[in-house]
Parts: structure tokens; C-alpha cells; sequence
């Protein structure tokens, strides 16, 4: 096989995570091109959660589909859950432990997914039980249903390794791992490396672990012939990253010279933040080369406040969160943008309104980045579409912010935040720190920090040795205070014609990046996680004939009007589609508002799950057989 | 053209004839004088209010900022360059109000800066309503009806939130506020000086003529002592100091009430996890090199980020 | 005269206030329509502010212009500020006090317009000094200047009463009145009443009052024979309300049902809420129809929050902000929609970003409060033009947030707010209160208050006898956290539909509404308080020989889509004129999102002043004779 | 379904098997009961966090705000019905960091609404980062490193804010903690119980190991008595409570702390303004006829805002 999605699901807390990276770890030892999605609740421990991998042999993975070729359970709740996820041929492992388990006693159910489940049992006539529906999987649907005595595997090894019960419950996790080693073939050098760099502080759990994992890869090689065993991988690297989201976007930001990020903790921000603290000290070679200030606030209003304070005095300053947390930094945004401040919100977008899905995703939140803060002033809306993306955008947000002494809103969503990718190391030719006209030194004490004389003014900061005033009023170029008609108009503009700037000043090309050759007959537009799905489904749907190009929108604000409205207008309006993970079709607005271009069809997601290949390219098929204006998607459990 | 020598602006001053803050400036450009800062390594931050004015009228940098939010800004100005000294003037509303989670947590963190609050009991900039540090009960001629919440003692709050210098001024006694303030700036940690400070429009109540004969100096009583010099005496001195701030009546204490230099800053603490931050501070790093090329680079990054990099072994 | 503009300048806490106050009361005892303004500084004592009044024998009027026929100066500052406002032929009344005031004597004035002012005075030849300027205003343009020594007729007063000097200062104001009145001929009885009006509870005071303005009123009348003697009015009114913008919506809250009103003081909210502070207890003819639970907060947030907790109980809750206290209020704004709480926020707009000129105007509001807070939820957002109109919006607000079960915007500017005008009582046969599905009483404790049956489900307030959950989160019928993708598509979507349900039930005609015939070749389009600004342009420009109607935009969210782009196409897209008190033309963006329709032709200003007439008339031609595209207007102090 | 009798949903608990909050609503649950209160003139309020989720699990109106803002909630809703018991849950991070505005504004008023404190010392529902209650150097399995900011002493806090009943429970202590509520359900004004309650995921210092041989209650020493029966023995009730407050080591009282009745609460201060108020809530008036006339029509308008009409006498 060149390509295998697998799924791993276990309740919270029980250890697939850890599963997760192992995998990921050793296949990308192998040379494999992994990407991985976590779905889980907003809930510490006990509800279901679930890993949705795929792994190429030939290529970087940029998308996810279903079904799966493998689905491991770890509990009776995942089988329940995922047993229509299983392609058919496709492999589930389970425990026999819980084959008696009947859905109802499943307590950490939700009402609405348990009544969904017992009726789809009811339709595909299996019983209430894990075995029941494991044996209807088997013989109806092709299924090669793998049972393990889970608890048996573990008392060999409590035994051999004298561990409690309750200790070697903690190994569970790994003997999903071997099994799924087992079916796709993974060599054992590969896994044992992975169990190392996971566990290499604690020989004796990676000891039990590699035996562990290895006694149940080689049962189920025995047993079933690795039957899904993975081609040798084509990719041609030497070594990669394996990153997060938020991992990589925190790496972007400290290579771009961060060295203040406040936050308040929030899913999906927090973790790029947690990233930041191990690295305060700024270690090479046991050799400080900087420190980052990384400053847990009271609250997001602190967070921004202070993230603007610090960003006066010349540091680069930046603050992460999402949804509840930007709505209390409303107020600062527009401090910052009256001010002229350069500083960064990192803008991690999760299910809203409100506090919504806290641990699902959306691309929900794009209008309001644009518009918060009353009144007007410029501000930069970036969004990145994959790992290495993120990247370059996390230092790109700090040049723009700085040469334009804006505020930028780094716009991410939860799926890129949380899906772990092996990419390549980024290439620092296309990395450059502009730090614009800002003054670090200074012998003049005496400046306009506001000259109206251009668009930009030279920025001394705090401590420079000039003396500057800031105040949130309308102000004289001093900084001071004045309700001057005049000044006020001239100020305004001052600042607002930042946008227009920005707008000659980089190319439209970069801000929307058009994906086809020019003779494609339907365009596809998008913007954030969806690019990689996006770029996949025109893949495979030309495999069919099918020809399409993609749009993908990087900057909203300014938008390369121009450019979109050229790319727009060059195809029938009746065979463009924009998809988005929202209901209202967000970009689109942003379109029509900026260039009077209305999208007429759709493909939408609002569930809280990522947009998955098969029901994307699907969906496309719906639209261009104009059997439907707007479809909505929601597949994902 | 505004002065260093006398620490002010030539912008005019749009208070109320009479209104105490003249007499704040006044003390707190005075005190930045005789410590002979400069005033281009000096912060002044405000929210907003009539007190929110201030930094216009001192030569120094001033950062004017969000209704109740100073404290947060002038927190990451500490931070990212602990060379500057920073100082705070926000109203009654604005630190104990609206901003107050930012006032506790200053206290909670020791952060080296100095927080002047305008305390005139009322909602100056908006017309006169009634403040958090206003008395149930107490009309003033703003309101059209008695005050219905109690008051917050700004100087219990600041002992219970961790500031470690804690004193009161009165916005007429200029020369005496001046000493506090060079007290507060001098002392190295969080610091709050509650300035008593009549607004002469909205405030008929805790006027000039109110003060007059009740306010004390603690300092003239020889045996108070309010300085923590040994740990054990923390939880003495604080209810010292927590007794003195419930006088008020006939006699209203004016002076340091509270300080404990024994306690880390948080600039320190900082500094114990990260010994580079106590070198050279953030805002003065260099992040690239002279062509633009960030200082870390492909090499750097990947000692730094080693822990994130697979090697790939086919 | 039919028509008559007066301004009256003075510094801040002088009392120009109370004087424009005794001139509209007399004004409209006599019958005449009054429309004022008011200009201030971000300042308690000292800084320069102003009355902008219009009279009119005729109508009530619409709009206000420049340059004034009277102009009363209360001291030089003044006199510098406004001299080039006074239309040739008009009258100046200063204080022969101050005659030898030169201008850089004033440190009260900014620097930025003493500089500007000090050359105007230069090219016009005159000196610095008051004295010099009055000069060449009598000689050079035909200015009438009334020179009076204030401090002497208040040394009459001060000696016929027995007052201090300081005591006579305060009567200062009352003589601009007396000189005003007497160069329009006002009448004692009018001017009686409404010195009795404003000071009948402190009667020696009144008696003063009315001595000095009969007597100095009497004295300009001998000298110069009351060259601007207004005409009987021809309105057909008995009786008139005189109220700012605050006073009239407050009242239209009260008869709407108003029972919790929160706030966190700000300009310019705050007058409306004290309104209502003066009516808690309810009582007419001495008995309680009612009590209003009027809360000042501890902030935004809290204001916010708990007017949507008050709300749940069944009250009708409001509470009122502006700019820096909205942006507070975005998050729980999400929650609100997110649980479907009917919750009207009344948003009077200032000039921003940020602090910005809190107490001057703007239109700058409108895109944030379209898309404030996190994800996807319906609001409405409601506009209103004039005095009457708001009335009636406050009542019509609560109706749509209760029937909807939705949060309410309603959208005001600082120039509605604070703009004192003559109008009519309100049309009771116009005014209905809906409750929509509002259950006080049941006996049924088990409800599912988001029972996805129909798009509105019943809703039982807290206390009514059912028993409910709300949260924040992703729930189920029950108002339980589900995170189940099913229930999320869909109750998202039922949330969602809210808007088409509105966009369905209200008439289009009542969200914009159109003034013209059909025949008109040029279309304006605005929204808020330029609405009468916008009218009478067009009766003006009609009399020369332009035919233009005006489209109001009155609710933006759900927008009227299929009338406005039906109105729109109907005219010649050069022909199309957005007039709008911001920078960005955001009512046209807004119309570009929902129709697609780009209009091209601008007239905006955001100096913080309000659009007067005679500019907007120059900019409408300016644009129709196709010089421009765009004209940004500039005039006022 | 879920009953009445045990004011219990059969909403399935998602807290971590162990955790304290089992034995905070086990207690509350018990002490609705016992007071017999009607679930359906009773409202659970919550921020976010762990303790967020409580209300799920109660049956009675259930009301999941926002975090930090349940207070703010809580309080329209009490303002409007005075006839619902309001009882608000919420975390340390919740009631003492983001929302220490509206819990200090709550003492003030003295609004008669139970606050509830979840206090564990961690952000639990994002996974253990350190809250204003634990103590600077703790550190908690979750923390990187030892905690960098002092804490916050809720007790401390809520004496200074003006709540008239202080207590603190642990949540281990199911019956204990149940008279707890009862008491704080029957007092007039605004009642603080902070629940030690331990994280077993994140918080590996305050456990229930910790917690065992340390705890003792208050009410075992006959001559403790925390009530304030004449308001001139304030002070002294309130600084006893104080230092009982600060007692944090091998002994850590529990119980009742402070209880002031003789404070006004915000409804009795608003009833005095406004007698309507007292006999009809809010919630339950009238604002219009059957036919949808509002009850406001044409005459009683000129009436009510006279001041504001003109005659016109030409
Ligand atoms: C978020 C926000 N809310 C409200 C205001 C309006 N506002 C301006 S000043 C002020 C109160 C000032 O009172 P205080 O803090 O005591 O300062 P003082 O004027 O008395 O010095 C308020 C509420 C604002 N600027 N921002
Ligand atoms: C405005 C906002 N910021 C951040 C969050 C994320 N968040 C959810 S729970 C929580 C902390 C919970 O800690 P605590 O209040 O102590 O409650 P616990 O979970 O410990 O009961 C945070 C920060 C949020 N929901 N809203
Ligand atoms: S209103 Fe009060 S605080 Fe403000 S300037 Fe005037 S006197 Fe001072
Ligand atoms: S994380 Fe801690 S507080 Fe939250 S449920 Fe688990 S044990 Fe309880
Ligand atoms: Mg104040
Ligand atoms: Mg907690």
C-alpha cells in the first residue's frame, strides 16, 4: 500500500495520544509522509477521543478521508462510535474484553450520539453488543475483525515486568500501536526509535513498551500476513519535522524575533504558549542567544494590553488565543491600531459562537477579525493554509507589523492548530526579519512620534531616548491630545491609508495564491486548513475528468481585490464554489464586499469536524452537476 | 518648549480650577526632578479618566491608555525592558473598578512599579458618579440619590493583593506626596500610593475643607514603623498597616503605611528561571543580523528545536 | 425670518447649556420648531463648546447649516473659534470685556487650531486681538457686531439683587439670551415660561433671570429693532416634546416595558440611562404603574451580562453604551445569541478608534456591530434617523429581540443623542408591544426551551414554573452541552434561520425606506441621523433643478436586500451617491456583501462633527457634475 | 429522568473519577433538598472550567455563563426575580482571576446571591495551569516550573469586598459542607463558601492526603462564634475571621468564618428607593394590555414625563 488512513479511538485520558506520536514517530523514521487529527471533548477524562491518521508513501499528506483501512479501538465506546468508519476490507482491532459490553451501559454517551448509534445498529440488523456488531461487521461488511484479550496481553506483561494491575493498564495504548505495526508492516528499528525519543528518560517503560509493542506487531504478522504492509516511502527527505500546529507556528514566531508572548490559557491557543515556555531561555549549544518573556496573564484583556505595552518598548510582541479570549481584547485591538502599535494576535479559531465547540474547529470567526473594535483603523488579517505556511506567516506577521506598525491578526483554525504533520525543515532563504522604521537608539529626545508628513513615521520606541506619547484619543503628532477637525481628519486618513500601502506594497500574488494552469473550468475557493483538502479533491476529481483550479485566499485585509476579481470573473459564476468551514460562507461576504463579486455556490461544514476528501469531492460533484446551489457537509464523529 | 528640568509639558491643563490633580503633577514631576530620572527612561501610564490626563503634563514618555487597563500595559513596558522606571496614575474607577483584576494581580506578581491612584470617590471625566472607594450612604452633589454599594479600601486591597510598599498622600500636600513618591519609585517592587484628591465639581463631601483637620502623618508618631525587616514581622506589620487604613473619621492617617522589601520582584523571578533576562532585557535583543537574516538560523533552529526533528532512516 | 440659525459659544461649565436651553423651551412655547447641537470637549471646566441652534417658523427642522445669522459669543475664545460661521449680513454679540484678548492669550485653545485660526486672521487682515477682529468683521463682511459690556449689566443685576460678584457671574449666559431674543423678537410671555420652566423651584433666581434678558432684550431691541424678526409659526402643533436624543429613547425603553436597565457610565450613553434613574419608580398621578431596576456596574461586562441574566427572567432588559463599552460587551453578546436571549443594547456611536473624540460623533460602528464576537450567531441591528423614529425603534427593539429570541443592536449617533429638538408626541396607534413566545406562568416544569420543532421555540423565563438549562456551549433541546455533529448541524442551523425568518416577516419597506416619486435621476443613500440632513438637501437641490430621492437604510441586519438592490439598479450607477459619517462608506460595504451592488460615489466625513446642509449640497453637485468620486466634508469647529 | 427529590439530572457527570466536584454537588444537592426549595424558583449559576459544568447536573434552572461572569449573570437575574434563590458556582480561576471585578463588586452590594467557590488551586479544564490560590513556589504536576505569583486568600478577599457570610468547606466533607450551604442559602446577602476541593488530575500538592490530617473545624471550639450581632463588634468579628483566614499549614480551619445580618442587602437598599419594587418583581409586571397596547398609553406618557412637554400658546 502507498496509502492507509488509520483510526485510533480510546476515551480521554487513556493514553492515545501517546499511541499517536509513537506512530507517527516511527513512520516518519521510516520515511513515511504522516498527517494526524485529534478529535476530542472538552472534557479532562473519560469521554471519547479519537486519532485520525494518514500515511503516504508517496507524498506529504494534506488531507484526511474516509473510511478508514484500519480502525483500533481501545474501548467498547469507540467501536460503538466508529464501526461505519471501516472501509470494507478494512481491518478493526478491538478488545475482547468488552464484548459483552452492550451500547447502553455506555454512560459516557451523549444522549443524541447514543440514539444515533442504536438506530444505525437497528438498520445494519447487529445487536446491541460489542460482539453482536462485531460479527455483523465481519459478515456483512467484509470487516476483518481483530479481537485481543487486551487485559491478557497486559498480564503477561505485569507479570513479566512485576507490575501492578493498575500499572500495566497504563500499556494499553501500546498494544494498539503493535497491532497496527503489525498489519501495515512497520520494521521494529523504526518503533523502537519512536518509543525512545518518547520515553528515552524512562528506559524501563520504553523497555516493557518495545516489548510490548513488538510481541503484538509480530502475533498479528503471524496471524494475518501484514496484509495492509505500506510500500517503501518514495519521499525523498533526509529529515522532517514533526510538528503541530501550534508547535510550528510558535517555532515561526521565535525564529521571527519574539521575545514577549502573553496569554491566558485557552484550547487550541494554549498549547503554542506552553511550546514558548520551554524555550525562555533561548538555548544553543548551552549558549543564551535572547529570552522570551512568556507572561500568563490574569485575563485576555491583560494579555493584549500588556502584549502592546511591551511591543512600545521594541520588543517583538505577541499574544495567542481564540474565540472568548479575542473578544475581550476587542478594546486593545483598537488601542493598538490607533497607536500605531506592531503587535500580533495569533488567532486560533475553534467552534463558536459563544463557548461553543471549545475543542472542535471552525473558520468562523474570519468576519469579526475584520471588523472588531469600534471605529476605524487599519489592522492586517493573515491566514495560513498548512504547517509550513503557518511558519512563514508567523514571521511575515511580525515584518508586516512592524513595517507598517499595525496590528496583524494571524488567523489559524483548530485543525491546523491540532493536526501533527511531518513536513520538511523550512527553507530560510525565504526568511527575512523587517523590522520597518523602527528606532531601538536614539540621541533626539524630542520626536513626533506621529509625523503626518508620511504614512509611515519613524517609530523610536520607549527607552530609545526619545520621549513619545501614546494615547487612545485622537491625537496632535506629538501623541497629545487634540479634538481639531482638522488634525482629526488628517490623522485618520494618516492611518487608514496604511491599507492602501500594504495593498501596493505586496503582491496581490502573495495574498491569493491561484492554483491551476488557466484552463480549468470550475474554480474552487478557500482559505485556512482547507487548502490541503481542497488541493487533494481537484486532484482526484481530475483523475475523473473533472478540471478545476483553486483560489486560496492568504490576506483579507488588505484583500487583493483585483486579482480575485480577475481569477473570479474569468469563470462561469455558475461553476465557482466556495468552501468554507462556517455557515455563512465567510470569505465569500468578504468578496462580494470588497469587489461586488457574488458567489453563487457552496460547500460548507459547521459541525466542528474538518472537511474531510471523500465528501468534499463529492460535494463538488453535487455542485457541477447544478443539481444543488449549497451543500452542507457533516460527516465526522 | 516643555522642560526636563521641571518635568513638564507645555500642554495646557484642561482640569477643573482647583481640582487636587494639579497637585499630583505637581508632586510627581517634583519627585522625578530631585531623583534626577530621565525622563526618556521614564514611563508614565494612565487609563482614562480625569487622572488619564496626566502623562500629557509630564515631560517624560507617556502612555495614555485603556479605561481600567494601565496596569496591564505598563506591566509588559516593565517587562520587556526593566531598565525603565514606570509609573501608573489611574482614578478610583479605573484601578479599583473596572480595572481591578489588573490592580490584584500586580500585587499577586511584586512587578516594579509604582501605582499613583487619583482617589476622589467619584467618576470625574463622566460627570460625577459615584466610585468603588466612595461610602454607602455618602450623596455627593453629583448624585441624585444616596451611594447604594460599600466602599473598597484601597489599601486593604493592596496588602491582601501583595503590594510591598503602600502608602497614602493627599494631592494638597505636595511636598509630603513627593516624598512618597520618590519612596515608592526608589522601593523596588510593587508599590501603591492612594492620594486622597478633592474633585472641587462633583465632590462636595471629601473636600479641602473635610481633610483639613482630620488628616495625621503617621511618620509623627516616632514608634511607627512600618517596614518589614525580617519575615516573621510580615503578618504584624500587615494587620498594623490593615488597622490604620480602617481609621477614617476624625482621623485620617496619611503616610507609608506598609513595606516589605524582603519580597522577590517579579523582574526577579523572572530573572532566576531566565539569567539572560537579567542581562540584557528583550527590548534591547538583537533578533536578525544586519542583512535581515534572523539570528536563528537553519542551525540554530535545529539545536533548538532538535526535539522536533526526525531523521529519516530508510 | 421663517428661518433662523444661532450659535452660541462660551467655554465648558459656563452655562450655555442652560441658556440654549430657556432660548428652545421659549422657542417652542411660541410655537417654533428648534433643532440643536451640541459641541463639547472630552472636558469638565474650561475648554470651548457650543450651541448650534435652528429656528424655524415653518417645519420642524431637519437639519442644520452654516453659516449662522446670529452668533453670541460668552467670551474671546469664542469670538476666535466661530467669526467665519456668521453669514454676512448676520450678528455678532461679544463682550466688549474682552476686547483686548489677543488669541495666543487663550491657553485653552489647542495649538492645532489656535495655529490655523491665527492664519485665517492673517489672510483676512485682521490683528490678534479681539477688538481687531471685530473690526474688520464690521467692515470687511458686513457683520453686524453687538459689543455689550457683560460685566456691567451684571454689575446692575449684582446691585439690584445684592449679589457677589461671583454669584452675578453665573448669570452671564442669560444676557446672550436677552440679546438673542431681542434681535428676533421672541416674546417676554415665552421667554417667562421658560425661565420658570427651567428655574421655577428657586424662585429669586428666575426672577433675576427674567429681569436681565427682559432688560437686555428690550435694549437690543431699541438699538437695532429687530432686524431678525421670526414670523408667526405656521406648525400646526399644541403641544411639543423638547428632548435630546437620549431623553426620547429612554422614553420610548419606558413605554416599551423597559424593567431593567444596566450601564457603566459613558459619553454619550450615559444621559439616557440617568433618565432613567429619575423614573425607578414609575408613578403616574402619584401611584406605581411599575418599578425599573436601573444598575450601574462595575463594567461593560458586567452591564452586559446581567442585563442578559435579567432578561431571562422575563423583564425587558437594556442596557446602553457606546463605542469602548461595546467592545466590551462582544463576548457575552455571543452568549446571548448563542442562547437565544431577547436583549436590546442601545449603541450610541462616538468618534473612534479606540478613545478616540469621546464626545463628538460618528458613524464608524456600523461593520463591528454586524460581526462583533466569535462565531455565528443572529442579531438584529436597528437604526434609527430622527428623534420620533428612535421612539418608535426602542419599542420596536424589544419586540423583535422578544419575538425573535434574539439580541437587539439599536444604533444611534452622538449627534441624534445629543441633538435637542422640537417634535410631536408620538402616535400611540403606531405603538404595540409583542411579546412572541414569552411564557410567564406554567404549570409544566419539563421543557425543552430549544425544542428544535420550529425555529422560535416557546420559551418559559426563569421563575415561570418550568425548569431550564443555558449554556454557552454547543447544547441539545434541553439546553445541555452536546457535542454530538448532528445536533450541532442542526441546532446551529435553527439558530441560523432566525435571520431568514425576520428577513421574511418584517417588510422590506419598513427596513429601508425610500423617499422619492420614481422620476428622480440621482439616488442618495445613508442611514442614522443624516436622514434629515439628506432631505432637505434634496428639497434644496430640487429648487435648483436636481430631482434626487434617498434611500434610508434602517435595518442592516437582515438587510432588505431585494428592495435595495431593486432601487439601487434603478439608477445610473454614476448616480449613485453614499453619504455616511465615516471613513469607510460601511453602509455601502454592508449593501456590497448582501446585493453585490458597489456604489461609487462617496460623501463622508469623520471630523466627529455632524454633516451640515449646505456642505452636503455642494458635495451632492459636486459629484453630480461628475468631478468627483468621492468628497470628504470638513466644516465645523 | 432526572427528579425533584434528589435535585439530580441524570445528565451522565464527565468529572474525573475522584474529583472534589462530585462532593460539591452531592452537597448541594442535599442541602436544596433538605431546604425544600422548588427546583423551579431555584437557579444554578456557573462560570467555565470544570466547576463550570455543575448545573448540568442539578436539577433545578440551570444557567452556564460565561468565564468569570457568572456573578455578573447571577446578579441580573436575582435583581430582576428576587423571588429565585441564585446560587453561582465557579472556579478559582473563574471567580478570583478573569472575574474578581464582579466578585468584589458582589460583596459591595451585598446582593443576596450563595457563591460557591470551586477552589482547587489549577485551571482544571485546561489542564492545570496555576490559579490565584495557589501559592507562589507551589508547584503542581502540571506547572513547568514552581509558581511565579502570590495568592489570592478568598476569604481575605470576600471580608475586604463586604460579603456578610464567610465560610469554608471541603469538598470531601459531604454533610458538613451541605449545613454549610443550607446556612448560606438562609442568610440575607451575599455569601462566599470556598470549597477546598481537590484536582486529583492536576494538583498532586492539595489532596485529599494533604487535606486529612490538617483540617479542622471551627465550630469545635466552643468559643468561636463567627456572628456579628451588633454592628459595633464588626471590626473585631471581621479581624478574627481575618486571622483564622490566614492559617494555612498543619491546621486549616473549616466552617463558618464570618456572618454579618445586619447588613442592608442591595434589594432591601433598592426596595427603599423604590417601594414597588417589594411587592411586584420586576420579572412579574405588567408592561402591556391583552390587545398589545403597552400600559403606558397617551395620558399616562404626558403625565409621567410632563417636564418634558411644551404647551404651545402662540
Ligand atoms: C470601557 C470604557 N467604559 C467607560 C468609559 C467612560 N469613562 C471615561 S472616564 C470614566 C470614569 C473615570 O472615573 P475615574 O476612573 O475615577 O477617574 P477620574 O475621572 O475620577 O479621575 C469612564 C467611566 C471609557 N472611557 N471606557
Ligand atoms: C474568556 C475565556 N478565556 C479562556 C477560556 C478557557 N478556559 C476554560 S476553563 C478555564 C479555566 C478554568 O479554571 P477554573 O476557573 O479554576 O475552573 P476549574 O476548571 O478549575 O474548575 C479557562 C481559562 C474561556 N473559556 N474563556
Ligand atoms: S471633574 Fe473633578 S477630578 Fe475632574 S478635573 Fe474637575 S475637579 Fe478634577
Ligand atoms: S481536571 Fe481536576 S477539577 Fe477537573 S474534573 Fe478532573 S479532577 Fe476535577
Ligand atoms: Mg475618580
Ligand atoms: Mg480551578
Amino acid at each position: 500500500m502507498n496509502d492507509i488512513h488509520v483510526l485510533i479511538g480510546g476515551s480521554q485520558g487513556s493514553g492515545i495520544d501517546t499511541s499517536s506520536l509513537i506512530l507517527a514517530s516511527a513512520l516518519s523514521r521510516s520515511g513515511y509522509g504522516v498527517l494526524s487529527n485529534r478529535e476530542y471533548y472538552s472534557n479532562i477524562v473519560g469521554r471519547h477521543s479519537y486519532i485520525h491518521m494518514r500515511v503516504s508513501a508517496l507524498e506529504i499528506p494534506r488531507s484526511l478521508s474516509y473510511p478508514v483501512d484500519i480502525f483500533a479501538a481501545l474501548d467498547a465506546e469507540s467501536v460503538f462510535f466508529h464501526f461505519d468508519d471501516i472501509s470494507s476490507r478494512g481491518y478493526l482491532i478491538y478488545d475482547t474484553g468488552v464484548s459483552k459490553t452492550r451500547i447502553r451501559m455506555i454512560s459516557s454517551m451523549e444522549p443524541e450520539s447514543r440514539s444515533r448509534i442504536e438506530s444505525k445498529l437497528r438498520t445494519i440488523g447487529a445487536g446491541d453488543s460489542v460482539e453482536s456488531l462485531v460479527n455483523v461487521l465481519e459478515s456483512k461488511f467484509n470487516i476483518t475483525t481483530i479481537g485481543l484479550s487486551y487485559s491478557s496481553i497486559l498480564d503477561v506483561i505485569s507479570e513479566k515486568y512485576g507490575l501492578a494491575k493498575a500499572e500495566a493498564q497504563r500499556f494499553k495504548n501500546s498494544i494498539v500501536v503493535g497491532a497496527i505495526a503489525g498489519l501495515i508492516g512497520l520494521n521494529y528499528e523504526s518503533l523502537s526509535y519512536a518509543i525512545d525519543r518518547r520515553f528515552g528518560k524512562r528506559p524501563k517503560i520504553a523497555a516493557i513498551n518495545k516489548a510490548l509493542i513488538a510481541g503484538v506487531a509480530d502475533e498479528i504478522k503471524e496471524n494475518y500476513g501484514e496484509p495492509l504492509k505500506l510500500e517503501k516511502s518514495k519521499l525523498n527527505l533526509e529529515e522532517v519535522l514533526l510538528v503541530s500546529g501550534n508547535d510550528i507556528i510558535g517555532m515561526g514566531k521565535i525564529v521571527g524575533g519574539l521575545r514577549y508572548q502573553s496569554y491566558y490559557p485557552i484550547t487550541p491557543a494554549t498549547d503554542e504558549s506552553v511550546l514558548h515556555e520551554t524555550y525562555e531561555a533561548l538555548k544553543v549549544d548551552g549558549e543564551s542567544i535572547g529570552s522570551i518573556i512568556v507572561f500568563q496573564t490574569e485575563d485576555e484583556i491583560a494579555a493584549v494590553n500588556s502584549a502592546i505595552g511591551a511591543a512600545l518598548t521594541g520588543v517583538r510582541a505577541s499574544t495567542s488565543t481564540s474565540g472568548p479570549g479575542f473578544s475581550l481584547m476587542v478594546e486593545g485591538l483598537g488601542w493598538a491600531g490607533k497607536n500605531e502599535v506592531p503587535v500580533v494576535i495569533t488567532y486560533y479559531q475553534r467552534g463558536g459562537p459563544s463557548t461553543g465547540l471549545p475543542t472542535r474547529g471552525s473558520q468562523s470567526d474570519l468576519l469579526f477579525t475584520l471588523f472588531a473594535s469600534h471605529g476605524e483603523f487599519p489592522r492586517v488579517v493573515l491566514s495560513s493554509g498548512d504547517h509550513l505556511e503557518a511558519f512563514y506567516d508567523a514571521i511575515q506577521a511580525f515584518n508586516i507589523a512592524e513595517k507598517y506598525q499595525v496590528p496583524v491578526i494571524h488567523l489559524i483554525d483548530k485543525f491546523l492548530a491540532n493536526m501533527t504533520a511531518t513536513i520538511p525543515l523550512p527553507e530560510w532563504s525565504k526568511i527575512r526579519i523587517d523590522r520597518g522604521n523602527t528606532i531601538l537608539k536614539t540621541d533626539n529626545t524630542v520626536w513626533r512620534r506621529f509625523d503626518k508628513n508620511s504614512i509611515i513615521s519613524p517609530r523610536p520606541v520607549l527607552g530609545s531616548g526619545a520621549i513619545t506619547w501614546y494615547t487612545g484619543d485622537e491625537h496632535n503628532e506629538l501623541g497629545h491630545i487634540t479634538e481639531d477637525p482638522i488634525n482629526r481628519l488628517e490623522m485618520y486618513e494618516k492611518r487608514w491609508k496604511k491599507l492602501q500601502l500594504i495593498d501596493a506594497d505586496i503582491p496581490e500574488e502573495e495574498r491569493a495564491i491561484y492554483y491551476g494552469d488557466g484552463d480549468e473550468d470550475f474554480l474552487v475557493v478557500g482559505w485556512g486548513s482547507v487548502k490541503g483538502t481542497i488541493l487533494d479533491s481537484l486532484r482526484e476529481l481530475e483523475k475523473e475528468g473533472y478540471r478545476g483550479a483553486f483560489l486560496q485566499i492568504k490576506m483579507f485585509q488588505p484583500l487583493p481585490s483585483r486579482l480575485i476579481s480577475k481569477i473570479l470573473s474569468s469563470f462561469s459564476p455558475e461553476r465557482v464554489i466556495d468552501v468554507e468551514n462556517n455557515i455563512g460562507g465567510q470569505a465569500a461576504r468578504v468578496i462580494a464586499m470588497n469587489t461586488g463579486y457574488t458567489i453563487r455556490k457552496y460547500i460548507l461544514k459547521w459541525t466542528g469536524r474538518p472537511i474531510y476528501l471523500m465528501e468534499l469531492i463529492d460535494g463538488i460533484k453535487r455542485i457541477l452537476s447544478e443539481r444543488e446551489d449549497r451543500v452542507v457537509l457533516s460527516y465526522g464523529k | 518648549m516643555a522642560s526636563k528640568s521641571t518635568f513638564r509639558t507645555d500642554v495646557w491643563i484642561d482640569w477643573c480650577p482647583g481640582c487636587g490633580d494639579y497637585g499630583i503633577v505637581a508632586a510627581m514631576s517634583k519627585a522625578f526632578s530631585e531623583l534626577n530620572l530621565d525622563p526618556s527612561k521614564l514611563v508614565v501610564v494612565s487609563g482614562i479618566g480625569c487622572s488619564g490626563k496626566t502623562p500629557h503634563f509630564i515631560y517624560a514618555n507617556g502612555v495614555h491608555t485603556l479605561h481600567g487597563r494601565a496596569i496591564a500595559f505598563a506591566s509588559g513596558i516593565k517587562l520587556a525592558n526593566p531598565e525603565l522606571t514606570v509609573v501608573v496614575n489611574g482614578g478610583d474607577g479605573d484601578l479599583l473598578g473596572i480595572g481591578v483584576a489588573h490592580f490584584v494581580a500586580l500585587g499577586r506578581r511584586n512587578l516594579d512599579i509604582t501605582v499613583i491612584l487619583h482617589n476622589n470617590q467619584v467618576y470625574g471625566l463622566t460627570k460625577g458618579q459615584a466610585s468603588p472607594t466612595l461610602r454607602r450612604g455618602d450623596k455627593t452633589k453629583s448624585l441624585p440619590a444616596p451611594n447604594m454599594q460599600d466602599a473598597v479600601n484601597p489599601i486593604a486591597l493592596a496588602l491582601s493583593s501583595g503590594y510591598t510598599f503602600i502608602a497614602r498622600g493627599y494631592a494638597l500636600w505636595v511636598d509630603h506626596l513627593k516624598e512618597l513618591i520618590k519612596q515608592a519609585i526608589r522601593h523596588k517592587g510593587a508599590s501603591l500610593i492612594d492620594v486622597l484628591q478633592p474633585c472641587v465639581t462633583y465632590n462636595d463631601l471629601y473636600t479641602t475643607d473635610y481633610y483639613k483637620d482630620k488628616l495625621y502623618k503617621l511618620e509623627d508618631d516616632p514608634s511607627w514603623d512600618p517596614v518589614v525587616s525580617r519575615i516573621e514581622e510580615v503578618e504584624d506589620k500587615m494587620s498594623k498597616a490593615l488597622a490604620k487604613s480602617l481609621e477614617w473619621g476624625d482621623r485620617i492617617p496619611v503616610g507609608v503605611f506598609y513595606v516589605n522589601p524582603l519580597i522577590e520582584t517579579y523582574n526577579e523571578r523572572i530573572a532566576k528561571r531566565n539569567p539572560t533576562y537579567s542581562i540584557i532585557p528583550p527590548a534591547k535583543q538583537l533578533i536578525a543580523k544586519n542583512n535581515g537574516e534572523p539570528i536563528i538560523g537553519v542551525e540554530e533552529f535545529k539545536k533548538l528545536f532538535s526535539d522536533y526533528i526526525i531523521k529519516i532512516v530508510k
